[in-house]
Parts: structure tokens; C-alpha cells; sequence
């Protein structure tokens, strides 16, 4: 099975191979010598590669995943080929939309912008407060905004769309 | 001394201070929201009286409430810890009206030093330096872009009744002050209900060094040396050591005598911290938290004097009992803050449930946590989840232990401030002492900084593969994976 | 400094020796048995090697295993811990016939050290005092009752090649000899294949006091001051402390410079601890333990010095770099053992799985521990879990941290010593230092000493109708019961 | 639903009441006020009882519990009705053996005595070795061996039979 992993933008590729009750890793097209063993079903494994040994930890599941090693966190997205080939037909089916989309969970304290309105690249396009802090949310280039998703008050969670933007007509 | 008293906050600190009182026979109460039923605090505490409600503002918030409790549960007096309620002064009175004993200083300290405008002026009567800047607060935008032109940029705006960093903007241009103000002043309104605004000139490069203070209630005071926080972003403060590099003895010796001049300025009592913008030896009273600090255990752990007894013991009548000469440093001492945000997108804030916990141990490390297994992390309380604290005999061993025990911990189910703390330690810099409060927003945290990267890869596609094979066999296997990845080739003894 | 050493050891003081050396830029090189290949000190080090095998027969006390380990790995030295091959002269030998530094003492003075009628022909040449007793061994029972009427009850049966505690029996009477005898006779011959024993007056009302130690290889030695181990059973140390209650300032210099020159008499170099025992005033020189002792951490915590980091800065040949004047002891320190053992029925070792665990944490409290969930806790390494240290400015809050910091811990799965160890701190004799070598034995642990029977019992019947209710609704129903027991009528805000 | 529970030889009975969701605790026969609610699945549970708090933690389940509270560990026997009902009749079918247990894993290291052997009290039968130290085994009573359950070299657990006396006839 291969999977494709991408750490802050950067894309790996591994693949897993079990024979006889083993598992040989590469990665990127390289033998990757890899022991791994859950400690609990918590998230502690044992990771041993190449002599050096790792108590490291892991959770989530799905197309997420932190992995923590010697107290840095990677947050991998990771897609299996089924998952990558599924992803891919979405892509292509979506077309290039123009929604910004809540990074933080939070409360949308000020609308600063209404349906019809040219947006300048950064100029604000409303006032978020995430853990007593307020936020100004910015347009990501010019564009007119076709949608406004929230009002004012309005609880919004990671990845919850704001505003929609369509390119500015030149 | 007392025989119980109540502890009006939660987290980590609310444990830290039950632990002391525990330690000197002092019986502790816990107070807690719904939220916080199986928090740690709540289960360590001798007795637990239910605030009800989920939010701040329906519990921790509710002076009536916290009250009510420690008359129920026959408490004599109350610690606040930090934030909440802990610089209110109208609590403060209420619990001295009701009988009980405030720990803490007294509300007329709280009242003008909580007010930057008041304390500011109390400072300059007082001789203690102050930066340069307005005295008056600011109504409005076209007051600002007046003012600011005075004062002259880069130039600080901060809410006049706010604290803690809330409601804080940097503005370097005129062009800035119109944004800066609007959503400054929105957030302390929001906060407070106060919208002024303080001006003040932006020192530049500067470092933050703060003063730790103590007066009893007979004239006697001392204080603790300095501790040095500069490591912060949008003033929320990362790393914090004692001593500071840039202060030596007689530097320490002249602080310390303006920090105990400013407080018995205000009349104070209890514990204290005088805040200092320290540039190139010249140092600038910042304001005067009424309140013990997050950051106060590498003092303790530098003075070997702990801070919560001291409070206790003040409050309760008792003199200080030692003089400055006996305050001894020892060592270095470095507090990391393990917060639930992101510093890879710009320490956007985390939540989720802690499943996964590993802390740090060995040797000369602290640990002040309040996380536990199961724990959950919300949006409506303080990020702080835990403070992980290292001594060592200079600050070179000192760093190394911090680096080493933060590799120890792991902390899964929500991101946390770690990863920064360890980029900030591995910074040339850093470890020279050549830093100003503006050193962590210098860095570039938006990629991990790890050096397995593969490797963190390799192990994302084994988790994957070993949770479908689970799966797939169904249900429970136990608690322990029946399965293990193995290429390994270099095993020197057979199995 | 060395680039990469080996640890050959596993558990708690695997990984104290490991946290130092990656404090120092250090590279750690583990070896572990099969049974510990999730161990803690397998995952924490940098490297790991498989010595393969379940038993420490087969593992860590196979020295040529361990020295191909190091070949494999690139390791310059060995440390070796306490306990395996700590005080194994010939392996010691063996390791620097190699080509590696041994980070203990000489191979010779080891020898010298390990066998206690040599060791006592030294130090009586060396002008150390010695308990009154016979020099040369016992080799059998008729020969052990004629000497027993020299020497004169109560006699110290101990193994001539043993050490630990291991072989040893206390005979009061004549009539005891013989049983005493068999037993201890087979247990060093099983233990170490040399069933001499050696016989000696047993000081009566004793304390254990010892003396830490530090010699160079360029003839510097200093001694960072006494360890009190009196709280033990079957000469098992269960808690140990720094300072001694006995010891004062002069005391404390006149058996610091006995000590060294009991060390110089062999040729010691590195760290080494030299037993006495105490009675009224007067010393007498016991045993020498050529190694780190379990219960270094208390001489740290007081002192601020961290006895690995010297440990390897003399193995690599640097001086001392300091003197005797510049060891300051600071306050007063607490270990308690945590060991799998049940003192409810007399200390019987307790096995199983940990599947709970809570470690206790805040200002002076230091975790050295191994534990981890899921950990096995078998019969065929030794019983130590963990060590819980604290530090206080005086004994009395030393003892209150103790107490708080154990009352925080929770190990389940298994039965642990720290009932017992709570136990002591709670006694009025112990709190005011009145106590000698047998106090925890005249303790009657076989009843619990908590205050919460009626709750415990409570606790259990809900515990069990919870797990009832939940098999009854079948499988997994989350981290968290969906279910609470409540019968509250004090709750003062509604919910 | 009433439990019998044993500790340290004290017996006590617990009487739970489950009511509209609620749970009612009497102990010995009075009322007991208890909030108790688990904090994960692993033996962390939260105890309130009477504005007390407890973070206590309890482990085990069947007839065997124990229960850590500020750091002491309670070791529960505990019997429901039903439970209890069977053991008792148990105990009256076996009658009054003399079984000496094993309370300890460990291995035997010698037998010293042999079926038939009239033994005092106090008496050794044999010596055990456990974590490397080695424990006499001694008769509780005078009695004549019976039955010798182990030889040398034997490895037991916990409540394995090492040896059986009958009482010693007068």
C-alpha cells in the first residue's frame, strides 16, 4: 500500500509492504528500516530505525495525524492511493472557488463587508475573537464578495467558510 | 495561620497553590464550573463546592457565587491566583467586607495600579522611572493621530482598564493608529466595558524584566531579584528565566530598591511583581501586576523560597521575618508555557481532548500541570495547560535540561505552544542572551523545526496501516497492538 | 567529553544516566532484554541495542553481550548504573581491556570494596573504624556458634561475596544460628556461588548514615555529605534523606574526611558512597558501595551538584574544579522507593500490569521513575518502580512535601511500597528524628493507616455496579462511563 | 443491590439504590452521600462525598478491588448477595481443610518435609526464594503432612497449595 504524506508542504511518499507477518518501509523509493510498536492504545510507540530509538507518540487517525518525536510535532495530511485518486476527482469537479474559511474556532464579533463589495488584496473582511483575542480576517487577493456566510455573533469552528470572493472584473 | 481557605480559580494554578496549603496543615477548597467537575483541581482540593454554569462568566467569574461558596464551606479566607478575579477590586473589598481574609494585596494597591493612567501617575510622584508618553487617555481616533504625533512612533496602545496583554497594539506608522484603535478599543470594550485607551512611546529592542516583591503588614519588605520574560508574542509570554543576562548585582540591588519603592507607593501588602521595559541599562517602570505570576516558580526554584507560603503567611498576619541579605540566588531557572495554540499557523488557538500524556521527569524539572488523561480543552478558558520548569547550576545546564525535558513530554490530542519553546532554545542567540521582546516574532515557526521529517512520515503510514488492520480483525484486541511493523536488520543477538 | 556512551542498565537509573548525558551533548546508547523492549530507558535513549534474552542472566549480566553492544553502537564508555555489573570487577577490567573507559571506580578498589573482610582488613589499616567482629569468614554452622560466643549477641550474619542486603541475617540468640545460617548461606551461594559468611556485632538502636563521595583521577576528592538510610527492612531502604538529623556541621567533617580516606586507602576514583553506621556519636565504617547509589538524588537536591555529570566528567579524566569549601548544602531532602511490594503482608513482592497511573508533580518534587502505562511488573528485575524525591527548606516542609506528593500518586496494577513509606512520614518518633535502623520493622503496616475504609468500600461497591451496568449494555462505550452515581444534596447553585 | 466488603478484616456492607438515574449509597445501614464518576477508562475516578474531594483511583474488578485514596491503597474483598450466597455454601461443602498457599510468586528452593512427617507450629516446610530474597514457609498449627503440592525447583503463583496438613492426632 502506498501513502502519500505531506508535512508542511512538503509531499512524502511511503510505501508498506507485509510479507510473512513483517513490514518493509520505504520511503520515497528507499528502504526505510523501520520497528514500530504501540506502547498503549493511547498513542506511545516504540520507533526504532537504523540503531536510533524513538519514544515517540502518535494520534488521530484518518487523513490527519500528529506524529510528536523528541517534543516536535509533525502534523501530516496523509491519503492512501484510494483516498489521493478519490481527492483528485473532487479537485477537478470543484473548480478554483474563492471562499476564506475560518482557520480558528471563534466568534465573529464585527461583519466588515457586505455581498457586492470590491475587496482590496488584505483589506478586512470581518473581526474574529478566538481566545479573547480579536482577529482581523483579510481578503486573500481582490476580488467582489458573492457570499457572506456568518453575522455577527456567530460561532464559527476550524474551517467553517466566511466569505466567498470571486475574482474582481477587470 | 489559617485553618482553610478557598481557592477561587482552577488550572494549574489553582493547584499549585493547594498543594502549598496542603503542605503547611491548611485545609483547601476548591470552587468549579460544570466544565470543570473531574478537573484536576477540583479533585485535589480536601472539599469542592460547585459554582455551576460552564462559561467564566457564570462561575469563576461570579464574586456572589464565590462568596457563597466559602461561607458554605466554612473557608476564612481566599486565594485568587491569577486572572479571574485576582485584580478586581471590588472582590477584593467584598471579601474583606464579608469577613474573609483577601490574600492578596490591598484593593486600593489593586485600584490604581490595575489603572495604567493612575499608576502612572502614583510612579512619577514617586520617583520610580516610567517610559515617556501620555498620561491621558486617548477618546478616539482623531485624539490618537494627534497624540501620536507628539509622542512620536513607533507608539503603544493599550486599554486603560484592561490587563494581560488583552487589547494591545504596536503602531509604527500614522497610517496604523485609525485599525489599531478601532479593534483595540473594541476588545476592550468587549473585555471591560472600558474602551479608553493608554498612549505610550514603543521602546525599541527592548527586554522585559520584572521585579518580585513581597511586604507583610508591619512596614516589612523584600524582594526576589528579577525574573526576564522577553520571550513573548503579542505580550503573552513564552519563556521566562531567572536571573535575567543583562542584570548583575548592583543592577539587581538598584531594581529592587525602585520595585519596593514603587509598592510602598500604593501602600502594598502581599505579593507582587514590578514590571520593567529594560533597554541597554536604562529601565522603565511598565506597569505593577497585584497578583502572584504564571511565571513565579523560577524565581522559587532560584530563591528555594516558595512564594504561595509566603503569601499565606503574610495575609495571615504574620512578618516577613528574614531580611533582603537573606534572600540567596542560586543558579538559573527557565519556565516554559505549554499552551493549547498552534504556532505553526500563527498560534492560533487549540482544542481537543487530551488523549495521550507523557510528562517530563529527572532531575531539577518542575512540573505545575493541570492536564490529565481524558481532559478536555475548550475555547472559553486560558490556553495555559501546564508550565514545565528546570533548575541548573548556570544557564547553559539549564537550557540543555529544558530542551531535554520537553523532548519527554508529549501532550496528544491538541497542539501546544512546545514546538516553539524548542526553536527558540535551539537559537544562537537565544542561548548568547542577545534578545529583545521581539525575538520570538522573528522567527519563522511555520514549519516544524524537527529533524524527522521522514521519519514522521514513516510513522503516520504505519499508525494508518496498523488502525485498518484493526479494523479489519474488529472490535478490542486488548490493550496492546498483537502487531508489529519490523525491517530491522542490525539486531546483534538473536530473539 | 565522551561522544556516545552506553547504559548498561535498565529502569529508573538507566534513564537518570541518560537525562545527564543528553544534558551534556552526550549520545546514549540503551541495551534492553527482550521484556524491555518498550521500557522507557529503551525509548528515551538515542540509540538501543537488543541484548535479546527475558532474564538479566541472560541480558544485562552478560557482560560480553553488553561489550559487543558497545562495539556495535560506537560507544566510548559504560556506565553501569547500580545492581548487573555495577560492582562486577572482572567486567569493570573487561570493559577498559577493551578499549572503552569505565565510568566507575578501578577495578581493584571494586574488588577490594566488594569483599567485606578485605574491605575491613583495608579500613582498619587505614585507621577507619570498624564494628567490633571476626575479620576472616564463617564456614559452617559449628564454626558460627563457637565464634558467635566471641563476639557476643546480637551477631550480623552477612554473605562474604554478597551485596545489597542480600544473605543477611541478624541472630539474637545462640539457638538461631543455625537456621540463619542455612538460609543465608544458600541464598549467597545461589546468588554468587560463595556461601562463606561473615560474622560481626550488631549495633544496637543503629542508624545507617553515609558519606558521598567524589575522587579524580588527579588525586582531588571531595565529599558532598551525609544520607541518612535508617528507614529500611531487611536492610531494604525504603526512605532516605540529606541531611542526617545527627549530623552536625563538625560531625559532618569529621566523617567527610574519614570517608576519604577510606576511598584514598583503595585508589578510588569516580563516585562512591561510604557506609557507616551510627550510634550515639560514634561511627563505624560499614561497607563502601563502589557506584552510584539509588538515593543520590536527596545529596542533590542539597547540594544543586548532579552526581552523573561528575560521575562523567571524572571517568573522562577532567579534575574536580572545585573544593570541598565550595559544597553547599542547602535545606533538607526526601526519597521514597517505590517498589512493587505489598506492606500490608510483609513487603511480599507484587507483580502485574500498570494500567493506571498518576505521577505527582509541583515546586520540589523530583520523579525519577521507569513507569509507563502498560508497563509488566514481573518477579525477575528488581522491585524499584520509581523514586519520589522533594526538597524543603527544613525537614518538617520536606516531610509535609512528602507526604502531599505521595498522596497525589496513584500506581495501578500493582501493590507498592508507598502505604508503608506514608505510613513512617505520619509517625510523631520519625517526625522528630528519634529512630534507628529497625523502626520500620516495629511499624505494624498490616492493617491500612488511611483514614477512608467506610469510602474505600463504598468506592468498590459502586465501582463494581458501574462495571456491571457497562457489561450490560455491551461493548465500548467511549473513554468515559455515560453513567454517575450521585446522591449530592449539597450543591448550592443549580446546575 | 447490597456488596459485602472485607478490608483488613473489617467487614462492611454497602447498600446501592438506583433511583430516576441516580444512585443511593447506604453504608452499614446509613445513608451515604457519594458523587462518583469515572475520568477515564483507565482507574481515575472523581469522588465527592459530603463537600469532601477525592481524586481517587480504583482498579480491578471481580471480587478483588482496590481502591487508592490520598495515597493509601484500600485492598477490597467484595461479594454481592448472589456472590455471597455461593461462597458460603461453598465453604460448608469443604469443611475445615489445612492447605498451606503459596501468598507470594516465587520458586521453591527446598522442601524440608515429606508426607507423613508430624510437624509443630512455627515449624518450616520449606523455603521459597522471591525477588532474590528466600522466605521460610512455616506451619500455621501442629499438624501431619499430608500432601507435599511442590518440589524444588518449582515455580508458584500466588495461592498455588504448597502443602497439606491434617490436624496432629492427640
Amino acid at each position: 500500500m502506498k501513502y502519500f504524506a505531506r508535512i508542511a508542504g512538503e509531499e512524502i511518499e511511503v510505501e508498506l509492504v507485509e510479507r510473512l507477518g513483517r513490514l518493509s518501509v520505504s520511503v520515497d523509493g528507499e528502504p526505510f528500516p523501520l520497528e514500530y510498536e504501540p506502547v498503549d492504545a493511547l498513542g506511545q510507540v516504540g520507533v526504532l530505525t537504523d540503531g536510533l530509538s524513538f519514544g515517540a507518540s502518535v494520534e488521530g487517525g484518518g487523513e490527519r495525524v500528529a506524529v510528536t518525536i523528541a517534543g516536535h510535532t509533525y502534523h501530516v495530511e496523509i491519503e492512501d492511493e484510494r483516498e489521493r485518486a478519490a481527492h483528485a476527482a473532487e479537485r477537478r469537479a470543484a473548480g478554483s472557488g474563492g471562499t476564506v474559511s475560518s482557520v480558528m474556532p471563534g466568534v465573529v464579533v464585527t461583519v466588515l463587508v457586505g455581498e457586492g463589495q470590491q475587496v482590496e488584496e488584505g483589506e478586512p473582511l470581518l473581526i474574529l475573537e478566538a481566545m479573547k483575542m480579536q482577529n482581523e480576517i483579510v481578503a486573500p487577493g481582490p476580488g467582489v464578495v458573492t457570499t457572506v456566510h456568518v453575522e455577527q455573533g456567530r460561532s464559527v469552528t476550524n474551517g467553517d467558510p466566511l466569505v466567498t470572493l470571486r475574482e474582481a472584473e477587470e | 495561620m489559617f485553618r482553610r481557605i478557598l481557592v477561587a480559580n482552577r488550572g494549574e494554578i489553582a493547584l499549585r497553590v493547594m498543594r502549598t496549603a496542603r503542605e503547611m496543615g491548611v485545609e483547601t477548597v476548591a470552587v468549579y464550573s460544570d466544565f470543570d467537575r473531574l478537573a484536576l483541581h477540583t479533585r485535589l482540593a480536601d472539599r469542592a463546592v460547585a459554582l455551576g454554569g460552564a462559561l467564566p462568566s457564570e462561575s469563576y467569574l461570579v464574586g456572589e457565587k464565590i462568596l457563597e461558596a466559602a461561607r458554605a464551606s466554612g473557608a476564612e479566607a481566599i486565594h485568587p491566583g491569577y486572572g479571574f478575579l485576582a485584580e478586581n477590586a471590588a472582590f477584593a473589598r467584598a471579601v474583606t467586607e464579608a469577613g474573609l481574609t483577601w490574600i492578596g494585596p490591598p484593593p486600593d494597591a489593586i485600584s490604581v495600579m490595575g489603572d495604567k493612567i493612575e499608576s502612572r501617575r502614583a510612579m512619577q510622584a514617586a520617583g520610580v522611572p516610567v517610559v515617556p508618553g501620555l498620561v491621558d487617555p486617548i477618546d478616539d481616533v482623531d485624539a490618537a493621530v494627534e497624540a501620536a504625533g507628539e509622542i512620536g512612533f513607533p507608539i503603544a496602545l493599550k486599554a486603560a482598564a484592561g490587563g494581560g496583554g488583552k487589547g494591545i497594539r504596536i503602531v509604527r506608522e500614522p497610517s496604523g493608529i485609525a485599525v489599531a484603535f478601532r479593534t483595540a478599543s473594541g476588545e476592550a470594550t468587549s473585555a471591560v466595558g472600558d474602551g479608553r485607551l493608554y498612549m505610550e512611546r514603543y521602546v525599541q529592542r527592548a527586554r522585559h524584566v520584572e521585579l518580585q516583591v513581597l511586604f507583610d503588614h508591619h512596614g516589612g519588605a523584600v524582594h526576589f531579584g528579577e525574573r526576564e520574560c522577553s520571550i513573548q508574542r503579542r505580550h503573552q509570554k513564552l519563556i521566562e528565566e531567572c536571573p535575567a543576562v543583562v542584570v548583575d548585582e548592583g543592577l539587581r540591588e538598584r531594581m529592587g530598591e525602585v520595585a519596593l519603592r514603587a509598592g510602598h507607593a500604593v501602600g502594598y501588602q502581599g505579593a507582587g511583581t514590578v514590571e520593567f521595559l529594560f533597554c541597554e541599562g536604562e529601565f522603565f517602570f511598565l506597569e505593577m501586576n497585584t497578583r502572584l505570576q504564571v511565571e513565579h516558580p523560577v524565581t522559587e526554584m532560584v530563591t528555594g523560597v516558595d512564594l504561595v507560603r509566603e503569601q499565606l503567611r503574610v495575609a495571615s498576619g504574620e512578618e516577613i521575618g528574614y531580611a533582603q541579605e537573606d534572600v540567596v540566588m542560586r543558579g538559573h531557572a527557565f519556565e516554559v508555557r505549554v499552551n493549547a495554540e498552534d504556532p505553526v499557523s500563527g498560534f492560533l488557538p487549540s482544542t481537543g481532548t487530551v488523549k495521550n500524556l507523557r510528562l517530563p521527569g529527572g532531575p531539577w524539572v518542575r512540573v505545575d500541570s493541570a492536564l490529565y488523561r481524558g481532559m478536555e480543552v475548550g475555547l472559553n478558558y486560558d490556553p495555559l495547560l501546564a508550565k514545565i520548569v528546570v533548575w541548573g547550576e548556570d544557564r547553559g545546564t539549564a537550557i540543555e535540561r529544558m530542551r531535554r525535558a520537553l523532548a519527554e513530554l508529549n501532550v496528544g490530542g491538541v497542539r501546544t505552544s512546545v514546538p516553539a519553546a524548542l526553536t527558540v532554545l535551539d537559537q544562537p542567540a537565544f542561548r548568547e542572551g542577545d534578545f529583545d521582546t521581539h525575538f520570538l516574532e522573528s522567527l519563522d515557526l511555520s514549519r516544524p523545526h524537527g529533524a524527522w521529517v521522514r521519519l514522521a512520515a514513516a510513522i503516520a503510514a504505519v499508525h494508518r496501516h496498523d488502525q485498518a488492520r484493526r479494523r479489519a480483525l474488529g472490535a478490542e484486541q486488548g490493550d496492546r497492538s498483537g502487531w508489529v511493523a519490523r525491517d530491522r536488520t542490525e539486531r546483534i543477538w538473536p530473539r
